[in-house]
């Protein structure tokens, strides 16, 4: 089968090529894995044992720790997602819908945590674990978009197909989700006289922006591990799924 | 099968001997060269090429699963080829008839017709000429619900003649007809070269063409 | 240092989901990647491989 | 243009001979309404309260109802490869199926609103409000909704997953439509709803049709 023939213009599109990806990939996933154990040692050490009470949220602020990672991923994820949706739509890259569909779970589970981080601050904080506050219920309907995307990967038999599909729905959520944010904000003020999230913000001591930065560092490096395994898995597992099929069609033509 | 059985090589083709003198009507050039076409991991067809001239017909004949109806609909524009050009193929230059009519059962023949003459445009044969071109001629006010599978190719075929376009990709035209239809496809197919039309035609039943000159044959996966 | 506060159950409950869910996403990923490699190996074994294949093993 | 008219005219056509589909969902909105006060209590002023939440509901779901039968049929039969040569563009296919769409799902349902007004004992004044919201926020989600039409085309569970799609989407316009009822802001959702359906309506055909097309690949 000649299937490499097409010309490799540039370093780029070498290097994003599935199968050289695969290569040079392998040698990022233990560095990134002890990278991020470090800097999850670093971040709990910070969180536990050397940060303040905040003089307004007392040790609440702890919560802080893991949750502003989490809400800060579920972004970036979606980000991912659009940035490879573009890839897929504009230059039919190859790794960019494996980069989508190694993205959504992830995004998922970090949007799944902000939201239960986030009620378990608010309980003591509004008295109630959830409040349909402008931010936590932009990022309810966040989470629904992902499991939509999740859905839709699952309910289709070609993945390629799949991949160019779910990359016009994935942007069509990014530019969306900006609205959505907008008429959540307006709706909320329409019912709530003012948002009580207004604490937290560049004001914040440097005892607590430390473990906060390191805690995301550690959330994002994660993230880029488990991209990273994702992607690796998912082009080892499209590889595996046409070895069986030529392997049928040989044996029917046999 | 081996793997490799779909790859066709370079196989440079065009209509050497012209065919019969042809009239004015329209003067398509189809040319398509170095095509490739994979679905998902699995390569059809590499590096096909050929032209065909005004009148030309190109017959594609091969085993099943071999990609002939994927071919036609790279022709088409609606599968995308990973490579080469296709030139001569304006989406609204050409007909598509495959196994899908794209008729609607509770509307009525001529009501059917009329809607792909409205949408692919109007400058052929009038809805009821048509029909009478094709033998349906009586049927119009019908339920195309009704009609029998050779009608319904029937009035699929008639849909060619009320729109005049130059390039007809086939699917298989002849399936469902009887021999008088198999006649009249050939006798369509004749008169839309004559008027300068090309075709491209997969089928595994022999077309009857008044005029062979100009038609050429491209088997696909004979390498098996 | 982390103080014996009011509201340490919460502190508690938020690192804890955390924890499981960060572990389970975790082994999760780790578990589908070594099911595949298995797999692959699998049909390796059965004589199935890919004719290019660059990672020889 | 009378290839427009035409694709719309046929659309038209084939609702009215299908046998009635429209009407099973004029009953299905009207039903939504019904069930409602069983579930919350025969209350007049809470049912009043609650109304234009309960049509927009209401509406929501009877255009889910009706969404997986916009593109499914013409890709079951062909039409909608066929309609890939035709001289309209495919964005415009989309637009004259999606205008179709809404006469048939979206109008009956407006020409309903007065049951829906008594059922549920709204005012004159509320009823011509929500009226005029549906008639801005429709074509909106008549919109999105071809979209996860076009998006699921090809899957047989497509009908289930489209909604999941959409649902999220359309939030902002059930906030705009049953905000516009807000006496006090009412005036700035007025204009976010007609600016939001503006934008989706002129813009949901271009990506679905990109949709069609590598769903037709």
């Amino acid at each position: 089968m000649s299937v490499d023939t097409v010309k490799q213009p540039n370093w780029f599109s070498r290097l994003a090529h599935p199968g050289q990806f695969l290569a040079w990939s392998r040698y990022l996933v233990w560095p990134l894995a002890i990278a991020t154990l470090l800097s999850f040692a670093v971040g709990l050490w910070f969180a536990f044992l050397n940060s303040p009470e905040d003089y307004q949220m007392g040790d609440m602020v702890r919560v802080m720790y893991v949750h502003v990672p989490n809400a800060w991923l579920s972004q970036l994820v979606y980000g991912v997602m659009a940035v490879s949706a573009l890839g897929t739509l504009v230059w039919r890259h190859p790794l960019a819908d494996v980069a989508n569909k190694a993205a959504a779970p992830l995004g998922a589970v970090f949007t799944a945590l902000a939201l239960y981080t986030g009620a378990l601050w608010g309980r003591p904080t509004w008295g109630t674990f959830w409040e349909w506050d402008g931010r936590m219920t932009s990022t309810l309907v966040l989470l629904l978009i992902y499991l939509g995307i999740i859905a839709l990967w699952r309910a289709f038999d070609d993945q390629l197909k799949a991949g160019r599909i779910i990359a016009i729905v994935t942007l069509v959520g990014a530019l969306n989700i900006p609205i959505i944010k907008f008429s959540v904000d307006w709706w909320n003020t329409l019912h709530q006289p003012a948002s009580v999230f207004t604490a937290s913000g560049p004001k914040m001591p440097v005892s607590i922006l430390t473990p906060l930065l390191v805690m995301m560092l550690a959330f994002t490096l994660l993230f880029a591990l488990l991209q990273v395994i994702r992607m690796r898995t998912e082009i080892l597992r499209r590889r595996a799924e046409t070895l069986s099929r030529q392997a049928a069609l040989q044996g029917a033509s046999r | 099968m081996t793997l490799a059985s779909g790859h066709l090589g370079s196989l440079g083709m065009a209509a050497m001997n012209q065919p019969t003198p042809v009239s004015e009507a329209f003067q398509p050039h189809l040319s398509v060269s170095g095509l490739t076409v994979r679905r998902g991991e699995r390569l059809l067809f590499a590096e096909l090429t050929f032209t065909l001239e005004p009148g030309g017909v190109l017959l594609l004949r091969g085993p099943n699963g071999v990609g002939k109806s994927t071919l036609l609909l790279t022709l088409a524009g609606i599968v995308h080829a990973e490579a080469g050009t296709l030139a001569g193929l304006e989406r609204t230059e050409l007909h598509l008839l495959n196994y899908q009519s794209g008729l609607k059962g509770r509307l009525t023949v001529s009501e059917n017709l009329k809607f792909w003459q409205a949408m692919n445009g109007a400058n052929g044969l009038a809805v009821e000429a048509a029909l009478d071109a094709v033998g349906i001629g009586g049927l119009g006010g019908l339920e195309a619900g009704y009609l029998s599978s050779g009608q319904l190719r029937r009035l699929s075929l008639a849909r060619l003649l009320v729109s005049e376009r130059p390039v007809w990709l086939l699917d298989e035209p002849s399936a469902a007809l009887d021999a008088e239809g198999e006649t009249l496809l050939g006798r369509l197919l004749d008169a839309h070269r004559r008027r300068g039309g090309i075709a491209v035609v997969a089928t595994h039943h022999d077309l009857l063409l008044g005029d062979k000159a100009g038609v050429e044959t491209l088997i696909l996966g004979g390498a098996a | 240092m982390i103080g014996e506060g009011a509201h340490i159950e919460f502190i508690a409950w938020a690192y804890i989901g955390v924890t499981v869910l960060t572990v389970a996403l975790v082994a999760y990923v780790v578990w589908d990647s070594f099911r595949v490699d298995a797999r692959l190996k699998a049909l390796d074994k059965a004589g199935i491989r890919r004719r290019s294949d660059e990672s020889k093993r | 243009m009378s290839a427009f008219r035409a694709l719309i005219g046929r659309d038209l056509k084939l609702a009215f001979r299908a046998g009635g589909e429209a009407l099973t969902l004029v009953l299905f909105f009207v039903m939504v309404a019904v069930i409602v006060p069983f579930a919350i209590g025969p209350d007049r002023p809470q049912l009043t309260r609650l109304a234009p939440g309960i049509v927009w509901i209401a509406a929501f779901l009877s255009m889910l109802l009706g969404l997986d039968r916009l593109f499914r049929n013409d890709d079951e039969d062909g039409s909608l490869t066929l309609l890939r040569h035709a001289d309209l563009p495919l964005e415009a296919v989309v637009a004259a199926k999606v205008i179709a769409h809404w006469l048939v799902t979206a109008l009956p349902l407006l020409l309903a609103t007065p049951v829906l007004a008594l059922l549920l004992s709204m005012s004159w004044a509320q009823w011509g409000q929500t009226v005029l919201a549906l008639t801005i926020g429709t074509p909106a989600l008549v919109s999105f909704g071809a979209l996860g039409a076009a998006v699921t085309v090809g899957l047989r569970r497509g009908g289930l997953i489209a909604p999941v799609l959409i649902l999220p989407l359309s939030i902002p316009i059930m906030i705009f439509g049953v905000g516009m009822m807000d006496p006090l802001a009412g005036g700035g959702a007025t204009l976010f709803l007609i600016a939001l359906s503006l934008v989706v309506t002129a813009f949901s055909p271009f990506a679905a049709a990109l949709a069609l097309r590598v769903a037709g690949e």
